[in-house]
Order: structure tokens, then C-alpha cells, then sequence
């Protein structure tokens, strides 16, 4: 073999290089508007956007609801109303960081509780396997979405739009359209009723499924952004297959997103048992738009890689903020759903606006 | 002291707001709420089935301060803690059309018997009918998959009035008599009714009775009939007794229908409310029954003696929507 | 100079958030000659051609053809001035058949009735035409015309876009970095096809990084640095060395190179 | 200027170059087995997958059901319940084509016939009037759709889930949830009901509906393959820059493309009204479940570019027999939706199988 | 010979529906050297690499390391096997900053109870590592290297894909095209990177269709043609016409050349 010579360029005019400039051809300019620094700022924090329009409703609720909305009751009130939406929310958002969707988490929520439910009544186990049971459950059908999606390579949308049906289906069949009744379970598996409990500071009522919820939402935020496998799931939904070949596994990746996913609608099938109190069948049937409605108004892309769990939170408390304060002022239910329409075009038209701007 | 007139706020709680039956509810509440000085703010779910939507609605209503909340509640058992809630702060809580399970999980419930409103189009097809509906071929649309209690009620009381054995008189689909072609599912609306209607005729072609679980889905099935020409020679009955509704009994879409009233459920919720928040005092139920029967009457212009039942001008004078 | 540019712009600024993609630049293109523009990466060059064929409208500038002040505002409209480029990232659908890409809106329809009235499409002539042109061209044997481009190699797929460009350009012809994926037999075929259309008349805009391919077939380079154009060189006056010097910084312009 | 040089190559090394070969590193490989080349069959013809699979199951509920179901009567009826679906899906795949979704298909064709009802019972206006303005306030909504996808760059996705809510509540507000009866039509202004008309041949009955949805397929058909628009529409889907940069006016494409969609949807409104008798303002709830399912059945991407109407139109059969002959077995309608959950995953694995082998 | 290639594969048959893109080729890389790859567009080149790397399974062959039989079911493996890639279509993720690119897949986790259980990561570490790589490879001027990917040019692109193969192969790094749209100057920065990471011993497979390039840097050849390997040689035993002739079937091979 021959030694390693020092190789010398073929081409003469190669060698000119060494005195070349170092400049880039890239101009910061430095007369910024306070309009494009905010911009830019808004830029580099994506959640902040939602915060602003969160806090700005609650002003102007605040202001045409007076004391009657601003109050400790009222505001954690609503919090109870979003807790669900945030913690189905939060699955949606795994999902979509991924460039993925899952029309089926609401499908899976229910099927979850009402397994939890029948465990117990119809088969009558113990409620602390019944429990574990509907959590399997859930990430058995996760399981099947990130095989199908995952594996066989099929479009998120259309996996989840056809495992909504039949797992849709499977509740229906399976539970025989039956409602367990809130007093059975009080005496029989107080334990399904859990996260329903409440616990009162001053005149703030928290429920533990509230506290589930921030505690999730905290979790995957930490998740996603101090460690290997939130690192991963961004790059999976940027690019995913250069993810792939800068070495992520990006099948397993994706799998194990659609399983924890299931595993979380789970959970928010526990919490509304909570909620509601009963076991029912019917459940949850708009909690996969409520959950997208949410992460898109928290700023989260649909085209996956970018977002933060943080605006999910945001945008579901802003709609809970807007239905709450738009039912105390007594206006008709259908005004809430245009107002809603709007709130979501203007939501992306907003982060478009930021993001073409600052480029 | 009673409270002052001014501060007497009430709920209304429907299962959808796009519903004519609750539409009317909501104006028969609306115009008694004024005419008392009670204000109300009326809260629907999106769809039939939509608990989640009626459960905030009541914490709104608890936030609010009313004094009271009416409700037809989308689901009857998984509701009753929410209401509870309700209750232990002092609220009244009625339910309207459709009873709670249990019944007394509301301080009261008016509502139409909606297995007396099917008995009556059951007897009034059989009575029609006469030695024919021992060889009837009979249709039944429902509502939807999920059997909500309207639903089984209505249909088998019509099976117990036309003298269809309902086997368990709370599951639909037990029965074995011969006399029945199947049943299918509407959703309420024409579209239902259409295709509802068009799949049983291809299943028995024969079809000459038809209970509809509501007036739009027979509309529905009137025009699935009329399209192979069979629109004169099919019996059709149906409950409600919305404007649209009698009209068609008139015209002879429809041959009965067992006519409730909304506007009344909703007025004398209000009026229980002011009472209540007044006087303290809560409404009692009809004598014999665990609620309160705001009635049912059987509008058809074809009377059969055995069965009291007034004409559809009549019928056009107490309808709704 | 007697002879006036067939295409000129002046002052053009594009800004991209805050990156200045061109930042006053100038331009200018002679009747029948072969142009390059040569600069490093990042310098602007895409930028450019992109402002001049009507890709994306620049903030400031004015850009003439043949003297008259011209303002496209789609692609479309630069082709139909008779302007035609292959740009870098090829701009081919790779679903549709190579016929169909070469006459992507410039359809042919049929004559008569379905034609006119219907707007039917004539697959056959657009199918016969699109044949000829690529072998008119030599430029590769492709056995079925209805093809998805999707489905052919790079190399092919550089040869659909240039052999578009060559058919229909009328006035100019413009290509950003036709050979960067091509390989030495591949580059070799794209720069006689460069030789062959200006020997039928047509100017050319020829942008790339290789310089003695540059050096062989461009009558005058235009250097392109930071954004603008630094000054135009005579290849018969000025060495490769000069050429890399003058657009890496390495040397900075003395005179104002006349054009040549 | 100096005159044009037949340009020596710089490298010596190019000169051996008009010697080299000429094959393509390209290689059809010559044993083929039945199954790849019916493989390659079905790859270059999109739309027989879903015919295969129609005629498939048409011949299973022939077997299962006999001359109950399979008679021109039955058949007829099932064309008949699909009509409207069909129509939608037609509207839906051209939206698809162009890699986008409209969820806003049932809102804004239940809009439409709700105003031709309206304004003719509500204002008096004549029926010749009224349906013009039906149509007119389908293309107005999809105007909309298209001018925040198109000038905006909005995501279809977000934007059409937005209209979807806005277009809905629009109508229940301005319906004030009347329903305006057959009979009344029937007297006043029967003209609404023509597409409900139908005639017979031999057992066969057809309606004007299923006419309107046979005529407008086979006229998207010719525009999608015969025309430069129908070109430019798969160019668009596929690459939307590519196809800017190649002369097709992008913009311009997605705006009719949807203000196209918007008509179609008001042609289904008029049709509902011929097939119910009366004007309703809640039918259409699950149009845009219905017909992205034809549409995904049919064999047609949801990544945009590629697939035929005539699958769509197979794609809503295929949903027809199957909803049709299980009622016939007198099944749970909820297996029904299970297996067309099932159906759904089913046909886009099968598409992904083709393709992944075809090449 | 004395000396065992590190790398060997024999036999790789690689598959894309109709088109065959390897058919049967070997390949062998030794210790130390700088081993170039060249032929026509999709010969098969960078199928090759993919099958070596990890990045796609070949259909048939066997592929050894050091002597062993090896089997990559993923990139991910051979990366820790010590094979780092820089393929042709760079494999960055353009959201992600440059440090998270550079250690995607191979995070540092931050020491003792937070990074053991929590699986905290040490962003500091990462961001220090990060930047002293880059600068001591000298390549570029970033001032953030918190900056998106998708925030810098072309070039500075290419220079954090070679700068992460650099820092991390242990054992082997395959560049694939990795100057193709490279300006001159930047060009000239990757060969000297090359010549670097050499003369600390580690070899490198090196994909270009720049025969200067190629001959200057590279110890052997190794010329694809058709999806297999034709012949390997010495680039000082050849000329670039030999090469060129070679690889494009202008020439046939007359003896088995043998490898250098
Ligand atoms: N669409 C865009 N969005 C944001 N920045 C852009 C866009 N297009 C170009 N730029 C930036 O503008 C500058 C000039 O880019 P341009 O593509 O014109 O360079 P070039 O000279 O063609 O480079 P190359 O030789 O690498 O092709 C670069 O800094 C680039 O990052
Ligand atoms: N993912 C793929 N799907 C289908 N065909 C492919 C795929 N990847 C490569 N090919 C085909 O395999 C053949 C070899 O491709 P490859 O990319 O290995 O060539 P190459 O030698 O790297 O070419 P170039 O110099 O243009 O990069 C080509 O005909 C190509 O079209
Ligand atoms: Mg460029
Ligand atoms: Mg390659």
C-alpha cells in the first residue's frame, strides 16, 4: 500500500484560496422595528403566543364577568374542565411532534374505562388489576397504531381514522351500550373514582385528576426537552429520514410514541371516570378534535417537529377560558363554536405570520 | 327572606340545541322565564350523547349562582353524580323529558311517559288494523345503536300496545314474534329514516306498519316508501307532535302520532324554580306515578273508539316547532 | 458598446427574514452569448436567477428585457416572455410523465371542436414533440415518453429539465447548476447541449461551481459575491486563478472590468 | 463581443468519453412471477384495486343473501344511498388530488340547502333564484377555504376543521333549526326535490341524484386526464413548488380547487333535498367521515398526485354494499362500523403493498 | 497481502422493484487509506455505501469487519461499530441545532443521579464537545451552536455533516458526494479535512464524480460500473482518461488490475 503523501491541488487556481475573505454572505440588519423584535421573540419561544391570547381572555372575561368569574372557584373550575382535553391533549401532541395524528384517542379512552369498569363489575376482579387492565388496554391499541403506522409504513391519518372506528365499535359491543351507575362504584371500586377526588386551598378546588394533568404535562415536558428520547422524537417528526440515518431508530421511535399515547388516553379514560363519576359508553366522542383543536392553537405544527407541550396546555385552557366565559355571559352554544372556528384559523394565521417574519 | 325576583337565575340543559323538540324547550323556558323575571341561560350538548358538554354545563350553573337547573339529560345514569353536586349546593334540579336512573336523583322529573306515548300508536295501529295485525308486517326505526332510553320505551310500548310480546321490556332486539320485520337505526333525522326504511323493505318487501322512533326519521321513511309507491297501503306511527309533524298526520303521511309537550315540561320547570327559590318549596309528582306526568295525546284524524285521541286541528293548536 | 443587453437589472434586493440574499446587485445578459455567474456558496446566485425569471419578486430593483421595464409575477409569465430555467432543485412533477412535464402549462390541445370547446389535451402531438425534442437533442434513450419522472435516474432527470429548457426557450435560457449531480459523462453531454443552443442564437445563463467548465464555454463571467455582483470577466483576459480569487475575497477588484 | 468558440473540453480526461457505452445501469428483470406482474397490473392502474374488491364483496353478499340482494332493485337502491357520498367524495378528491383535506364538506353542503330552502319559505324568493343562491353561498365558503390555504398558506387540515365549526354553526343559527317538510316543497317549489325524481328501467330504478353524481364523475374524469386544469392539479399535489416553478399558477389552482369543492358540496345539498324531501339542518354530520373514507378506499394518496375519481366513486360502492348487506344479515349496525374500520386499514396496506413492490 | 482489509463485502445484490442498483459487487477498504469510489449516476455508488452502512439490508451477500461477519440492521449499529456515514442527501434535522445533530443518537447524559436515572441530558458537555470539534477541525464560523441547521447555508451544512463524521468514526468514514454542491472554496476545505482525518489514521470511502479531486486525494479506486465493482486501481498507476474510460465503458478491463 502505498504511504499517504501530502496531496497537492490539481487544479492552480485552488491554491489563490488560502487568502480568501472570511465573511459570510449574511447580513443581520440592525434596523429592527420593535414590531419585528417582537416578532422574532415570539419567534424563539413558540409557546408564548398562546400565553399571551390565554392571559389576554381572561382579562377581557375578567372585565365583562367581573367577580363572578374572577375568582379562585371559577378559574380552578375550568381547570377541571380542561384536565381531560389536556391529558388526551398531551398524547396529541406526542403524536404530532412526530408529523403523525391520532384520530383515535378518544376511542381509546373510552374503551379503556369501560374496560376498567366491566373488569370490575362484570367479572368482578379487583379493582387494582382492573385498573392496569384498561391501561394495557390502551397501549394495546397504541400498540396497533404504531405497528400499522410504524412497520407497514401506512399514513398516521388514515391508521387512526379506521382504528377509531373499530375500537369505537369494540366499546360499543363489548360494554353492551351500559352505564355503570356512580353508586355502584362508590361502594364497590371507590379506587375508579380517584382521580375525581378534590382537595380545597381557600377557594380553589383541585380535583387529582387537574394534578395528573399538570404532573403529565410537566413530565413530558422534561421529557422532551432534557433527554435522548425527546431529542429523538423531534428529529423523527423533522425529518425522519435523515433521523433515521443519523442513527435513530425511528420504527421503534415511533411505536413506542403511538403506545405511550395509548397508555396516556388511558389515564385520561381513568381520570373521567373521576369526572363523571359513572362508567359510560359514550364518552370522549369529540375528544380527538377538542385534542387537536388544542395542540393547534398552542402553536404545535401539524407537520410535526416543532412545538412545545407547554402551548398545548395553553391552547386547551384557552378554549376551556372562552366555552366557560362565553356560557357564564349566556350566550348561545353555537356563538362558542364559531368563536371557536375562528380562534383556530387565527391561531395558525398568527404563528404563519411570526414564522414567515422572522424567518 | 324570599329572594328578590331580580336574582333568580335558572338553567336549561338540553341534549343538542339543533333538535326542534329541544329548540321548543328552550323557548317555552325562555318566555316563562321572562314573564316570572327568572333569567335563564340555556347550554346544549353538540350531539345526542355529548355528556361531557351537559356536565360543564352544570358546574357553569353552580358557578353562576342559579337557583336551579332543568335538564334532558344525554346520559341518564353517568349524569347523576354531577347533579348531586348540584343538589348539595342548594340548587334544584329538574329533569324534563327524560327521567334520570335513578328517577329520584332529580327533585323532580316532568316528562311525557314515553311508554305510554308508544301503547298508544301501538293500540291505535292495531285497532286500525284490526283482524289484519294478527298478520302485520312490522318495521321499527330507532334512534341510535346505542338504545337511550326514549328509545327502548317508545318502541316497546309500541309492542306492548299492538300486542308484540317485548320479551325484556329494556333491550330491543329480543323479541321473537314473527310479525316483526327488524329493527335499524335513524338517528333521529329524514336521512336515517330514508335509508333505514329502504334496507327493511328489501329485507320483506311486505312491510305495512312502521314505528318511527320520532316524526322527522318517519318523514325519512314516508319518502323511502313513496319512491317504490307504497306510501298509501303502509301504516306509519310515530311520537312527538311538533308542528311539522301534525301537519304531516293531516296529509296522511303520518297515521298517528303521540303528541308530548315541550313548551309545557319547560314553562312549569320555571315556574317550579321560582317557586322554589321563593318559597323553598319543591314540586310533587303525579299522583300514582314517581313523576310528573306533563301528558300525552294521541293526534291522529282516523280515531278508533278504543283510544282517546284528538284531530289534528287540534293537534295544530298544542304543537311545538 | 453598440449592441444592447437583452436582459439588465439593476439595484435588486431580496431579503430572506434576516439573511439579505441580494443586496443591490446588477446584472446584465448580451444577445447570443453563453453568461456565467460563478460565486461561493451562499453568495446569491439562486437568489438572482430566481428574482430574473420571476420565481420570487424581488423588495427593490427593476429588472429590463430587451429595454422594456419587466415585473413577472409567476414563473409562468417569465416563460411566456420567452425566458426559460432549469433551477437547482430541477422543478419536475415526479408523478407525471416526462410528455406531461415537458409541457407542463403550455399544453397543446386538440384542433377542432374538443379542443376549443372541451380544451382536450392532444397526448399524441405533445407525445411526438417531446420525443423528438429529446432526440434531437441525443440527450438519452428513454424508451417510453409516458414514463413518471419519478422513476428515471438523477442523471435522466437533469436531461428532461434542460432538454424542457432548450425546446422552449425563445429568447433566454437560464441554468443553475445543471452538472452538480451529473457525473463526467453526463456534465460532458449537458455542456455540448450548452454549445449547440447558442449556436442557434440563444443566450444563456450558465451557473456553476466548476470552473474549467466555466472557463470552456462562458464568453463573459459575471462574479457574484456577498449578495452582489462583484464584476464581469473577459475568460480569455483573466486566468482561473484571477476568476476564484476575485469571488472567494482573495483579491479584490483593481479596475472596473469592462464587460467583454 | 467574441464570437461563439466550439469549446475544447479542459480535461483531457473527457475526450474518451465518445467512446463509452451506452446501456443504463438500469435491469428489467425477466422472471416475473404471476403475482409481481399482476402486481405491476394493479400498480399502473390505480383504481382496480377497489373494483376488484367491489365486485368481490358484491359477489359475497350474492352468495350470502341470494335474489334479495341480488337483483337490479337492490342494486339500484344501494347507487341511490351512496349518491350523495359520492358527490361529496367527488368534491373531497379534488381537494385530496391537491394534497390537502376539506373536513368543512357536510357543514358547507348542509349550508347550501338549508338557504335554498330558506329563501324560498323564509323570504319568498322563487325556487329558479333560491338554488342559484345555494349555490353561490357552497362557492363563497370554499372560497374561503381556498383563499386561506392558497394566499395565506394556511394548512388545509386546520384551516377547513375551522370552517368546518364557523360553516356549521352559521347554519344552525341561521336555520334557527326549522325543518321546512316534503309536502310543503312539494307544493311550493318542487323543483327543490328534482334530484330526488326518479324513473325506472326494467327492475332498476335510478334518480335524478344518482344521474347528477354519475355525470359530474365522468366530467371531473375527462377534466382530470384531458385537460391542462386536471393536469395541473396532480402537478400541484405533487410537488407545489416544482409545479410553480414550472409555469402552473399554484395559487389560482387551489383557489378554484376549492371554490370547485364548495359547488359540488351545494350540488349534494340540492341532492339531500331531493332524496330526504325536506330541508333539514342536521344532515351532513358525517359527510366528511363518509367521504375521505371513499376517498382513502379508492386507492387515492392523501399525500397528493396520485389516484383516480373513479376509485372514490368504487371506494363509496364498496362502503354501500358492505353498510347495505350486513343490514340485509341482519347484523349489529356497530360491526358495520368495525368492519369498515378494518376495510380502511385494509386498503390503503394493500396500496402501500403494491406500490412497495411495483416500484 | 500482508495487510487484512478492515472492511470487505462480497456478493451484494441490492433491489428497488424493477431496478437492480447492486448486482453482485464487492468492495474492500484497508487500514489507513483513503479509498476513492467512482462511476456513472446510479451506478449503484451510493447503494453501495447504504448496504456497507447500515442505512438499507442488501437482498443477497456478506459484508465482514476486521474479519467478522457482520449484519447491520440499522445506521445506528454501524455507528457504533465505529462506521460513520456522510450521505449524499447529508441526513441533518433541520429543527434541531447543530449540537443536538451532532450527537443525535449518541446523547451525553449528564453525571451521576440525574443522568442515571432521570436520563438527563448534559447539554453543556454536548455543546463543548460540539464546538471544540468543530473549530479544531477549523471548517466554519458558527457563531451559535445553538443555531438551527435549517438556519445555515449549503455549505455550512456539508461542514457539519463531515465535521460530526470526523469526530465520531472510529474506525472507518464514508463520504458520499460530500463536495457536490460545494463552491470552490469550500470544496477545497472538505479535501483538506480528508487529508486530516487520514493522517490520524482512520480510512475513508470517498464518493465523487471529481476526478481532479479523486486522483488527489485518493490511494486506490475502486470503479463501479453497472451495479458491481468493474476493477480497483492505482490512481498512480492510471491516468484520469484510463479512469474515465473505465468507468464509463469506453474501455473494457484487459487483466485484473490489482489493487495497490
Ligand atoms: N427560501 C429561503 N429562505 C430563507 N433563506 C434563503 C432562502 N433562499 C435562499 N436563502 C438564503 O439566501 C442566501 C443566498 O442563497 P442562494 O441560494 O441565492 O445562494 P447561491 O449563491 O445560489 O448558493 P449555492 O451555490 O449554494 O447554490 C443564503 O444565505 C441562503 O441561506
Ligand atoms: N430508494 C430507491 N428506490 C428505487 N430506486 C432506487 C432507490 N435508490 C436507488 N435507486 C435506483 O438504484 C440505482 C442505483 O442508484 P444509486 O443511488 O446507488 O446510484 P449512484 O451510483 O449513487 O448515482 P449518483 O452518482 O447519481 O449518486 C439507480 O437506478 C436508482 O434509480
Ligand atoms: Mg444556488
Ligand atoms: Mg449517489
Amino acid at each position: 500500500m502505498s504511504e499517504p503523501t501530502a496531496a497537492a491541488p490539481h487544479h492552480d487556481y485552488e491554491k489563490v484560496l488560502k487568502d480568501s475573505a472570511t465573511e459570510v454572505a449574511s447580513f443581520d440588519r440592525d434596523d429592527k422595528s420593535a414590531v419585528q423584535r417582537f416578532r422574532q421573540f415570539l419567534h424563539s419561544s413558540p409557546s408564548a403566543v398562546s400565553l399571551i391570547v390565554l392571559v389576554a381572555s381572561l382579562i377581557v372575561f375578567g372585565i365583562l364577568l367581573g367577580g363572578k368569574f374572577f375568582n379562585a372557584f371559577s378559574l380552578t373550575l375550568i381547570l377541571q374542565q380542561v384536565a381531560i382535553t389536556g391529558i388526551v391533549g398531551a398524547a396529541q401532541t406526542l403524536v404530532i411532534i412526530t408529523a403523525g395524528i391520532d384520530l383515535s384517542v378518544g376511542a381509546i379512552m373510552v374503551l379503556s374505562s369501560v374496560v376498567m369498569g366491566q373488569l370490575v363489575f362484570r367479572y368482578g376482579l379487583p379493582v387494582e388489576i382492573a385498573i392496569p387492565c384498561g391501561f394495557a388496554v390502551g397501549a394495546l391499541c397504541g400498540f396497533l397504531n404504531g405497528f400499522l403506522i410504524a412497520r407497514m409504513k401506512l399514513p398516521p391519518f388514515i391508521v387512526t381514522l379506521g382504528m377509531w372506528q373499530i375500537v369505537l365499535a369494540s366499546n360499543f359491543l363489548y360494554s353492551a351500550n351500559e352505564t355503570i351507575r356512580a353508586q355502584e362504584i362508590e361502594t364497590t371500586a371507590p379506587l375508579l373514582q380517584l382521580l375525581g377526588h378534590n382537595f380545597r386551598l381557600g377557594g380553589a378546588v383541585f380535583t387529582y385528576g387537574v394534578i395528573a394533568m399538570v404532573l403529565l404535562v410537566a413530565l413530558l415536558w422534561y421529557v422532551l426537552n432534557q433527554t435522548a428520547w425527546g431529542r429523538h422524537l423531534y428529529a423523527v417528526g423533522d425529518d425522519p429520514e435523515a433521523a433515521e440515518l443519523s442513527g435513530v431508530n425511528v420504527k421503534r421511535m415511533l411505536v413506542s410514541v403511538y403506545v405511550l399515547s395509548g397508555l396516556i388516553c388511558a389515564l385520561a379514560g381513568w381520570a373521567s371516570i373521576g369526572r363523571n363519576g359513572s362508567v359510560s359508553p359514550t364518552i370522549g366522542q369529540f375528544a380527538n378534535i377538542e385534542s387537536i383543536t388544542a395542540v393547534v392553537i398552542g402553536g404545535i405544527s401539524l407537520f410535526g417537529g416543532r412545538g412545545s407541550i407547554l402551548g398545548m396546555v395553553f391552547g386547551a385552557l384557552i378554549v376551556g377560558v372562552f366555552s366557560f366565559g362565553l356560557r357564564m355571559l349566556g350566550t348561545d352554544v353555537q356563538w362558542t363554536y364559531l368563536l371557536i372556528g375562528v380562534l383556530i384559523i387565527v391561531a395558525v394565521a398568527v404563528d404563519q405570520w411570526i414564522r414567515k417574519a422572522a424567518g | 327572606a324570599p329572594a328578590s325576583a331580580a336574582d333568580v337565575s335558572a338553567c336549561l340543559i338540553t341534549k343538542t340545541d339543533t333538535n326542534p323538540f329541544f329548540v321548543k324547550m328552550k323557548e317555552g323556558a325562555s318566555a316563562k322565564a321572562k314573564e316570572l323575571g327568572v333569567s335563564l341561560k340555556s347550554y346544549a350538548g353538540k350531539i345526542d350523547g355529548d355528556s361531557e358538554s351537559q356536565v360543564a354545563a352544570i358546574e357553569t350553573c353552580i358557578a353562576d349562582g342559579a337557583k336551579g337547573i332543568l335538564i334532558t339529560a344525554s346520559d341518564t345514569k353517568g349524569i347523576v353524580p354531577n347533579l348531586k353536586k348540584a343538589r348539595d349546593a342548594g340548587l334544584l334540579v329538574i329533569a324534563l323529558d327524560t327521567p334520570l336512573e335513578p328517577i329520584d336523583a332529580a327533585d323532580m322529573t316532568f316528562a311525557t311517559d314515553n311508554l305510554l306515548a308508544g301503547k298508544l300508536i301501538g293500540q291505535w295501529a292495531k285497532e286500525t288494523l284490526g283482524d289484519k295485525a294478527k298478520d302485520a308486517k312490522v318495521a321499527f326505526l330507532d334512534l341510535t345503536p346505542s338504545q337511550p332510553s326514549v328509545d327502548i320505551l317508545r318502541d316497546q310500548g309500541f309492542m306492548m300496545g299492538f300486542g308484540i310480546d317485548p320479551k325484556n321490556p329494556n333491550k330491543i332486539g329480543d323479541e321473537d314474534d314473527k310479525r316483526i320485520v327488524g329493527h335499524d337505526v335513524t338517528n333521529g333525522n329524514e336521512e336515517g329514516g330514508r335509508t333505514a326504511m329502504e334496507n327493511l323493505l328489501q329485507k320483506d318487501p311486505t312491510i305495512n306498519v312502521v314505528h318511527t322512533i320520532n316524526e322527522p326519521a318517519a318523514a325519512g321513511a314516508y319518502e323511502a316508501l313513496k319512491a317504490v309507491g307504497r306510501e298509501k297501503d303502509v301504516l306509519i306511527v310515530s311520537v312527538d307532535g311538533g308542528c311539522p309533524g301534525v301537519k304531516n298526520v293531516a296529509e296522511g303521511v303520518i297515521g298517528a302520532t303521540s303528541q308530548q309537550y315541550p313548551l309545557q315540561m319547560a314553562a312549569l320547570g320555571i315556574e317550579a324554580i321560582k317557586k322554589f327559590s321563593d318559597t323553598g318549596e319543591k314540586p310533587k309528582p303525579t299522583a300514582g306515578k314517581d313523576f310528573f306526568d306533563t301528558g300525552v295525546t294521541l293526534v291522529t284524524d282516523k280515531p278508533v273508539s278504543a283510544i282517546k285521541s284528538i284531530d289534528t286541528k287540534a293537534g295544530l293548536g298544542k304543537c311545538w316547532g | 458598446m453598440a449592441i444592447e443587453p437583452i436582459l439588465t437589472a439593476r439595484g435588486l434586493v431580496k431579503r430572506y427574514g434576516r439573511v439579505t440574499a441580494l443586496d443591490h446587485a446588477d446584472f446584465d445578459l448580451y444577445p447570443g452569448e453563453i453568461l456565467a455567474v460563478i460565486g461561493d456558496n451562499g453568495a446569491g446566485k439562486s437568489s438572482l436567477i430566481k428574482a430574473i425569471s420571476g420565481a420570487v419578486r424581488p423588495d427593490e430593483g427593476e429588472i429590463r428585457m430587451e429595454g422594456k421595464p419587466i415585473q413577472f409575477s409567476s414563473p409562468m409569465e417569465a416563460r411566456k416572455a420567452g425566458i426559460e430555467t432549469v433551477y437547482q432543485n430541477l422543478a419536475l412533477s415526479p408523478a407525471l410523465s416526462i410528455a406531461d412535464n415537458m409541457f407542463l402549462g403550455r399544453e397543446i390541445r386538440s384542433p377542432g371542436f374538443m379542443g376549443k370547446f372541451l380544451r382536450k389535451l392532444d397526448h399524441g402531438a405533445m407525445e411526438k414533440v417531446a420525443r423528438a425534442k429529446l432526440s434531437e437533442l441525443g440527450l438519452m434513450t428513454i424508451q417510453n415518453i409516458n414514463q413518471a419522472v419519478e422513476t428515471l435516474s438523477g442523471g435522466q432527470r437533469q436531461g428532461v429539465a434542460v432538454a424542457r429548457a432548450a425546446a422552449f426557450g425563445s429568447k433566454v435560457i437560464i441554468l443553475d447548476e445543471p452538472t452538480a449531480a451529473l457525473g463526467v459523462k453526463e456534465s460532458r453531454r449537458v455542456l455540448e447541449l450548452i454549445s449547440d443552443v447558442r449556436s442557434r442564437g440563444i443566450p444563456i445563463v450558465l451557473i456553476s461551481h466548476n470552473m474549467p467548465h466555466v472557463f470552456e464555454v462562458a464568453d463573459r463571467i459575471h462574479i457574484h459575491r456577498l449578495g452582489k455582483r462583484l464584476t464581469v470577466i473577459n475568460p480569455k483576459d483573466y486566468s482561473m486563478s484571477d476568476a476564484v480569487a476575485l469571488m472567494t475575497g482573495a483579491k479584490t477588484v483593481d479596475a472596473e472590468a469592462v464587460p467583454a
